[in-house]
């Protein structure tokens, strides 16, 4: 393993340090414990989010205005604590209420719980909602349902809008539930990633192989398939998440090619190239675009595809002003 | 078979030192087996918080302020799935007996039911769904059945074992179906220490 | 190798169809001489830049307003030809003329130099300006002299601004000459690059080693070394850029910490953090910041640091609002 | 020794024709070249433009037409350091003789010396500093004493060989220092091939 880093256990403290000071104009660090808030804090909802470390930008990159309220990075591929979560609602949280954001994974979800209950027994007004994007996994009761992938972005964006212009907690909730029950997203990875702590790679895939279907922790997927071209890549990607996702003809689409980390944005465009085209074919408008690396795996080299099905409501707010590190337009 | 003996304030205190030592010398070990069939941070995240366990338990007078003391380390320093599921079971622990100076044979078999319990109710898993439980409750099994704590740690070593048998129904080795298959849960594993820091803390006569 | 793309020779162009599609409301694709231009013609001065591709976002993500006029994309690390540069210039140039803005390699000095004159043939005004900010390579008569690396971002945006407002081409070429003699970088890596039509990287290093002063095309660089934690490798960047660059106390930098492509976010901010401190301990004021995959070598693991000594003027040139696909704000 | 050929139009395009053959066959091999000292584009580089000249001579009726459309498209294709230096060098071979139906060898060896003063005005380097220019330095050697084709061809490819032995001045190779030593320089490598192409097209008797 070669890393750009100091000691292991120091990781994410640093790298939070040193996101603070670089933007020092949108972000304040809390440091123990740990969480990344907004300069000035929202007048409305509050969005909290957060999760494990190493698919940044996401989330400490979409704190700011028309976004996040704040973000609290656990460790790398782990869950924050909800001491984190506690600490921040009750830093940003006011009188309209805070919303969790959680990535459906048993220990995301277990500590935003916990969180949740800590903060109401102290008063605080708290929703959540879950997003489980990922049709790579089979949603059953028998496994622990899908995962929260790269359509987080786009819920953190519409939901964030939302909460800006005012709107109260219930709307807030319900807008994001909207987005969460109409995203569905696809990966697929090259190569896997190297935790830190870990030391080398969390899987290999042999030359000439990919694996589809990747989690953003580099949980395995459906199956090892050999190689294909860019284009029959994009089409492996977006079959599952268009038999998901019934669309009828002429409706419209927020369509995120996003980077795992490792990929060059060549690639991510050769992608995106395809993804247009696929989605125009089946005469779907592709009303917004979104390509980089937004929710990525660490030095993972792969891709995910995901689609939003976007009434106009969404599209306004999809519109609306935004300034964080990472995302940033109208403001 | 020896009788099950009960925990002293001393002996919950050796218990949370001595699963902090052998979460150490194991850290390498489940963070593999966390790699096989999950995201790697097994090792690191249980040694966050069996560190912070063994520091927060010093100035506690009863066994059910140690356990709480490890209950709010694990929630506060791991994250993950197994954060919560060691505090919460830690937490519902202590509450079958708050008050006690030191806790019989029967106290000690309670805490850990309640343990369990809690367990279950947060994860919402089953036995043989590949988890921590298919070490605790062979070992719980064992104690209810007459066993010693030293009979417990081995149920709780062979239900470790056991998991490579099984496909995973919760938790992050869910999404592998098949290929978890043949890979030992490290959350098991972890769980199979706690049992022996147990026997070895507390296996002696009461 | 294992890339997300089609056919080798198809990557540059449909990767650009790609951006086009994704930013259809920022820019124009022209396909053949191939070349990216603003959706609306500039009305001052036209910055004209490109290079091989391989960089992204440079240059193309750079287009738009108050940044590049056009943008010239070469095959992967290959200048790009004359005609793209002429073409691009007839396009976006008018009366106010054309800015050429080159990396200093001989390749592309000869290609933008003929462009020029080409250019200048058919009536445009046009001036040039060439950036060699690298200080790995000492800059001699006996070498192809400096590179020019991850300072154009900054060069790029200064220049920009400058013409954004309406000043003149004498002006414009002022500023950007300003920032060329006020700006030095430096890189690493901790592993090279692969080239599409090459299949295998560039180079490899053994474990436990990285390369200091390594170019954007995997040119080997000063030495290699063996790993030290982050710190360390950050004072081992800064040392030769402040050794060549005197900067008095108090006087202020914008900092630019430059990922190469494959280097997770975490490690790039963990970097910026001992940059800003050291830059700080110098008595130096960091006053702006920016951190990101800017100026990459496709896949490449590794960074690079930029300081710009600035001056009040390009201060406020930096601040004035720029709405490309890769940086904005205030637009 | 013998005589120099001169170059009809039909062998020009040959030449061309040649060239492109044997870069196509070569391509792999310059682009490792290219990837020891430079950036790995050489080879595919060359393609393009040798791929685009042979077609654009088709319609050429003079050798300095042949040249000429030779020279547009090695400018109009290739990019990097080559393109714009063979563009140069083959559009000053063109300009010696604009109108001829067909080059005297006097002619050619003058077509071959705006060639290479071409390429030292543009790149701005001199024999010895590890570039093309050492291929063509010691081919011009061997036609100027007297050689025919075949002897500048051999010229050239000895000339590639001891580009080994230098360290490079010009060029991405020049970034290298010491560490360019003990590798052929691409450039070179392709500029050996095009005397081996023109060898081959109008080696024979005149
Ligand atoms: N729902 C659940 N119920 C009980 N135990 C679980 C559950 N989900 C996961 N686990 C246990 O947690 C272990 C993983 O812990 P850890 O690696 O800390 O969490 P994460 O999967 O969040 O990285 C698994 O090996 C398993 O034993
Ligand atoms: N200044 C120069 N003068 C003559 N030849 C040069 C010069 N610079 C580079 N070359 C030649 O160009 C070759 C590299 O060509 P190519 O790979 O196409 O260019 P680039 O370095 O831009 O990728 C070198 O091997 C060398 O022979
Ligand atoms: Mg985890
Ligand atoms: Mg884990
Ligand atoms: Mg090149
Ligand atoms: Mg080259």
């Amino acid at each position: 393993m070669k890393k750009i880093i100091n000691a292991p256990q120091n990781v994410v403290r640093e790298a939070c340090e040193g996101f603070a000071l670089a933007h020092a104009d949108l972000v304040t660090l809390h440091p123990e414990p740990l969480f990344i808030a907004r300069r000035e804090k929202p007048a409305g909802v509050a969005l909290i989010s957060g999760g494990g470390s190493g698919h940044e930008p996401l989330h400490s990159g979409f704190v700011g205005r028309g976004m996040l309220a704040a973000a609290c990075p656990g460790e790398v591929f782990t869950s924050p604590v909800p001491d984190q979560m506690l600490a921040a609602a009750k830093e940003v949280g006011g009188e309209a209420g805070v919303l969790l954001i959680i990535k459906n994974y048993t220990g995301d979800v277990m500590n935003f719980e916990l969180a949740a209950e800590l903060a109401q027994a102290e008063g605080l007004r708290v929703e959540s909602v879950t997003i489980d994007d990922d049709v790579a996994v089979q949603d059953s009761t028998w496994t622990a349902g899908r995962r929260g992938v790269a359509g987080t972005v786009l819920l953190e964006k519409i939901a964030g809008a939302a909460a800006e212009e005012g709107q109260s907690l219930e709307a807030v909730k319900a807008i994001a539930e909207r987005v969460i029950a109409n995203v569905r997203s696809m990966g697929l990875a090259l190569s896997g990633a190297t935790v830190p702590a870990a030391g080398k790679p969390n899987f290999t895939l042999p030359d000439g192989e990919y694996e589809l279907g990747i989690g953003i922790h580099g949980e395995p997927g459906r199956e090892r398939l050999p190689l294909r071209p860019a284009d029959e890549l994009v089409e492996a990607l977006l079959e599952p998440i268009l038999n998901d996702l019934p669309l009828a003809e002429n409706e419209s689409v927020i369509l995120l090619t996003n980077g795992m980390g490792g990929t060059p944005q060549l690639e991510l465009y050769i992608a995106h190239r395809r993804a247009v085209g696929l989605l125009e074919e089946r005469g779907l408008r592709v009303a917004r675009h979104l390509v980089g690396n937004f929710v990525t795996s660490l030095d993972m080299q792969g891709l995910s595809l995901s689609v939003l099905r976007a009434d106009d409501e969404m599209l306004r707010l999809w519109d609306a002003p935004v300034h964080t590190a990472a995302l940033r337009w109208g403001a | 078979m020896s009788e099950m003996s009960g925990l002293t304030t001393e002996q919950a205190k050796a218990l949370f030192e001595r699963f902090r030592e052998l979460i150490d010398s194991h850290a390498a070990e489940l963070t593999e087996l966390d790699a096989a069939i999950g995201d790697a941070d097994h090792g690191s995240g249980m040694q966050r918080g069996a560190q912070a366990a063994a520091e927060a338990i010093a100035s506690a007078d009863t066994p059910a302020a140690v356990f709480k003391a490890a209950a709010m380390s694990f929630i506060s320093k791991v994250g993950g799935a197994s954060g919560p599921l060691y505090g919460t079971a830690f937490l519902r622990a202590a509450g079958v007996q708050p008050q006690a100076a030191e806790w019989s044979a029967e106290d000690l078999r309670a805490a850990l039911h309640a343990g369990y319990d809690g367990l279950k109710q947060r994860g919402g898993a089953e036995p043989g769904d590949k988890t921590m439980l298919d070490a605790w409750q062979p070992a719980l099994d064992a104690l209810d059945s007459g066993g010693d704590l030293q009979a417990a740690a081995q149920a709780a070593a062979q239900g470790r074992n056991a998991t490579a048998d099984l496909i995973a129904r919760k938790g992050r080795a869910s999404y592998l179906g098949e290929r978890a298959r043949g890979h030992i849960d490290p959350g098991a594993a972890s769980s199979a220490l706690l049992f022996q820091a147990l026997a070895e803390s507390a296996g002696g006569p009461a």
